[in-house]
């Protein structure tokens, strides 16, 4: 078992597997229990911290109308995050393999 | 029927609290200078104002939060020292500028010199809000501002040239001089875009409970209250234009401004400015100092209200009890006032995006706001105001050095 | 980043604090003359208390004794800086009379003073004007 | 839900409904092969400069020492007394246990109750 804090884990820059850059944590995807807080899923990239600011309504007809496509977003369920060192984590899986969230 | 009554004391309180010594100064500045040239300014800030002042009452009504709070909670602790900084700074200046502005207004008074009343004056102020209530301090200082509108009266009486005025709403360049009045235009946006004014009616429509249903009036106090407001700035503008121009007459010193309205009223010209000027001040000392106090205890997320006694929110009274007691150091040692109120208004407008930009996000924000959210007309207007802040952070401060 | 941007304020502050140019001394002087000229003519009309009016003609003098010095040590270009110089030793000199006035309450004799103050003020705008012209 | 932006840096009541502060940081345990979890609600003081650089937080951490309540390690609620999560967050606690408002008691001790007028407890039992 180990300790962190999760708002110093937000920002952090996340690899994958190989060693490349994935992006950031941004925010934390959470399932509350009746007495517990259980971390679902890391959410990494750009979009995350849209989501995080809740600021969809805003971002949303300005990417459509600039960027024709979608930023990136990545789901990443808690058993495939490596967090053994929290100053570098770590995906247990390849980039390529990685799901979309939206 | 207590509707009616509170829009009516709303739009008492917009238009008696909304000339301080920044927006006096300035324009008197611009007036003297730059004839009517520069009316478009005061124009363009007060149109900026009504809108973010709407902005806010709206955000706070609807969901209960202040600006403070939803910035605190959406952009994370980092920014909001970052902002908490930077307002701090900026909004302590100004309030040393607004206790320098009773001081001086009771230096022509009374011949007594401002750094005499320097203690005195934050003494009073504090002791306002030691013991007064939020609609106290609210509503009897607005009611004591309402002698501004004798700068209406002036202007009115001087028969200005009404065609010059109307072509000075338009913006022009100026043809010599440049840096001044540029720098001059700058400080007139930061006195009117003034950042704690807005922090000041968010909270205020908390401590007043309002809810969604004041939605209406919130649009009236803003819309119909901030634009007499900035037609009371105007009135100071074209007095200026037709009492000092003239006689070529720059206002660098408080005792040059007293003179303001000595052509147009001759009787009670010179003793009704100085009440102004003291009652605009005053108004304006309470509303910062509150500003600062809200700034903090609602970003850490501490008890506040100016209703509860003191020892119920006992950091938050911690907070303006300082912050007016360390204002007055620099007065006492004889810090001209009407300087440090040059410099504020540079740094209100360098600093201006930082409040500013986080609306864009606030404003729409499901969560916060739900269907009261925004609408494409709303965010292109603070979308431009956002791109004003940022030139007039960027320019602001070359300007002082060229222009100030 | 953002941090340094702020740090750099007060000392680009300070580095505001510059010396005005003697074309806006001139300016300044004007502008005092006229401070000095209209607090008068508001005293005269019984408007404004005796000790703001002292108070403001002492303020006026003490700028433009500070002014005229600045000016004899760089005199403006193209200004005939032994008139300007005199005018403004008179007006300096008929300020400080005023003030005395005030609080002898003698308002016939400040008036007199009053007006000798305006044709200096005058003699000063001459000199600007040509050297504005001049330009 | 979503960690940072429902939790994160939002305003704690208490039972009472009193303010305690705001969420400055969320303690979770990662185990190897158990899913992580957040067990505690961190407020105030070196948690909240630790966002900022760890500098601050031992700064603060200082001047702690100096002035005012003392108090060495951070307040921690643990997860299980949160009782809604929505505009504010709700706890099942007693703010003045927990140390949330030691600042407060602290002030209003020391300082603001002693200025005449401030409405001090005694004032109100006469």
């Amino acid at each position: 078992m180990m300790e962190l804090n999760a708002e110093l884990l937000m920002g952090r820059k996340v690899r994958d597997a190989d060693g490349k850059n994935v992006g950031r944590i941004e925010e934390f995807d959470v399932e509350r229990t009746d007495n517990a807080c259980l971390i679902k899923a890391y959410l990494i990239g750009t979009s995350a911290l849209v989501d995080r600011l809740s600021a969809w309504s805003l971002i949303r007809p300005i990417r459509r109308s600039l960027l024709g496509r979608g930023m990136s977003i990545y789901r990443v369920p808690w058993d495939q995050m490596d967090l053994a060192d929290p100053e570098h984590p770590r995906l247990k899986i390849r980039g390529s393999e990685l799901r979309h969230a939206k | 029927m207590k509707k009616i009554l509170e829009l009516a004391l709303g739009l008492i309180t917009s238009v008696g609290g909304f000339l301080e010594i920044g927006s006096v100064t300035t324009a008197m500045q611009a007036g003297a200078s730059f004839g009517y040239q520069l009316l478009w300014a005061i124009l363009l800030g007060t149109v900026c104002l009504v809108f973010l002042v709407e902005m806010s009452g709206r955000l706070s009504a609807v969901s209960k939060h202040t600006i403070v709070d939803a910035t605190r909670e959406r952009f994370g602790f980092p920014f909001f020292f970052f902002v908490a900084v930077a307002m701090t700074i900026v909004s302590f200046l100004v309030l040393v500028a607004e206790l320098g502005g009773i001081g001086l207004s009771l230096q022509v008074l009374t011949g007594i010199g401002f750094p005499w009343w320097a203690v005195f004056v934050s003494v009073a102020v504090w002791l306002l809000m030691w013991k007064g209530s939020f609609s106290l301090i609210e509503n009897g200082a607005s009611l004591l501002g309402l002698v501004t509108l004798s700068f209406v009266v002036a202007a009115v009486k001087m028969h200005p040239d009404w065609g010059s005025v109307a072509h000075g709403l338009l913006p022009t360049l100026a043809s010599d001089n440049k840096a001044k009045y540029g720098f001059v235009a700058v400080s007139i946006l930061g006195a009117s875009i003034s950042p704690y004014l807005m922090y000041f009616y968010s909270s205020g429509t908390i401590e007043d409970k309002w809810d969604e249903s004041y939605i209406p009036m919130n649009r009236i106090i803003a819309g119909v209250g901030m634009s007499f407001g900035g037609i009371l700035s105007m009135a100071v503008l074209v007095a200026a234009v037709l009492a000092l121009q003239p006689r070529g007459i720059d206002v660098q010193k408080f005792e040059q401004a007293a003179l303001l309205m000595t052509p147009a009223l001759p009787k009670w010209g010179f003793v009704l400015f100085a009440f102004a000027m003291l009652f605009a001040c005053l108004g304006a000392a309470l509303e910062i100092s509150l500003s600062i106090a809200y700034f903090f205890a609602q970003g850490f997320g501490w008890s506040w209200s100016e209703d509860l006694s003191p020892s119920k929110d006992a950091r938050f009274c911690f907070v303006y009890t300082l912050i007016i007691l360390l204002a007055a150091i620099p007065l006492v040692f004889g810090v001209d006032p009407i300087k440090v109120t040059t410099m504020s208004m540079a740094l209100t407008a360098a600093t201006l995006p930082l409040p500013i930009v986080p609306f864009l996000f606030l404003m729409n924000d499901p969560i916060y706001l739900g269907e009261h959210r925004n609408g494409w007309f709303s965010n292109s207007v603070v979308t431009i105001i956002i791109l004003i802040s940022f030139v007039l952070a960027i320019i602001s401060i070359p300007l002082q050095i060229v222009g100030g | 980043m953002q941090l340094k941007a702020l740090l750099a304020i007060p000392v680009l502050f300070l580095w505001a604090c510059k010396q005005p140019t003697p074309a806006e001394q001139l300016d300044s002087a004007l502008s005092w003359l006229a401070t000095a000229g209209m607090a008068g003519d508001a005293w005269l009309r019984h408007t404004t208390p005796d000790r703001y009016t002292r108070e403001t003609l002492e303020l006026s003098r003490k700028t433009l004794e500070q002014i005229r010095g600045d000016l004899l040590k760089a005199p403006p270009s193209k200004v005939d800086a032994a008139s300007l110089d005199g005018a403004l030793t008179r007006s300096r000199r008929r300020i400080a009379q005023m003030a005395k006035l005030v609080e002898a309450k003698d308002s016939p004799a400040f008036a007199t003073q009053l007006d000798s103050l305006r044709s200096d003020e005058k003699i000063v705008k001459q000199l600007d004007d040509s050297a504005n012209a001049g330009q | 839900m979503k960690l940072v932006r429902d939790v994160l840096d939002k305003k704690l009541c208490d039972r009472e409904g009193c303010p305690m502060g705001r969420v400055s940081g969320l303690v979770m345990h990662v185990g190897e092969h158990s899913q992580p979890r957040v067990t505690h609600i961190q407020i105030g003081g070196t948690t909240l400069w630790m966002r900022i650089h760890p500098a601050l937080a031992k700064l603060a951490d200082t001047l702690s020492g100096v002035w005012g309540p003392k108090r060495k390690a951070p307040i921690r609620i643990p997860w299980s007394r949160v009782e809604s999560v929505g505009r504010d967050i709700k706890l099942d606690v007693d703010a003045k246990e927990t140390g949330a408002i030691d600042w407060e008691v602290w002030l209003a001790k020391h300082i603001i109750e002693r200025i005449p007028g401030a409405g001090s407890e005694e004032e109100k039992k006469k």
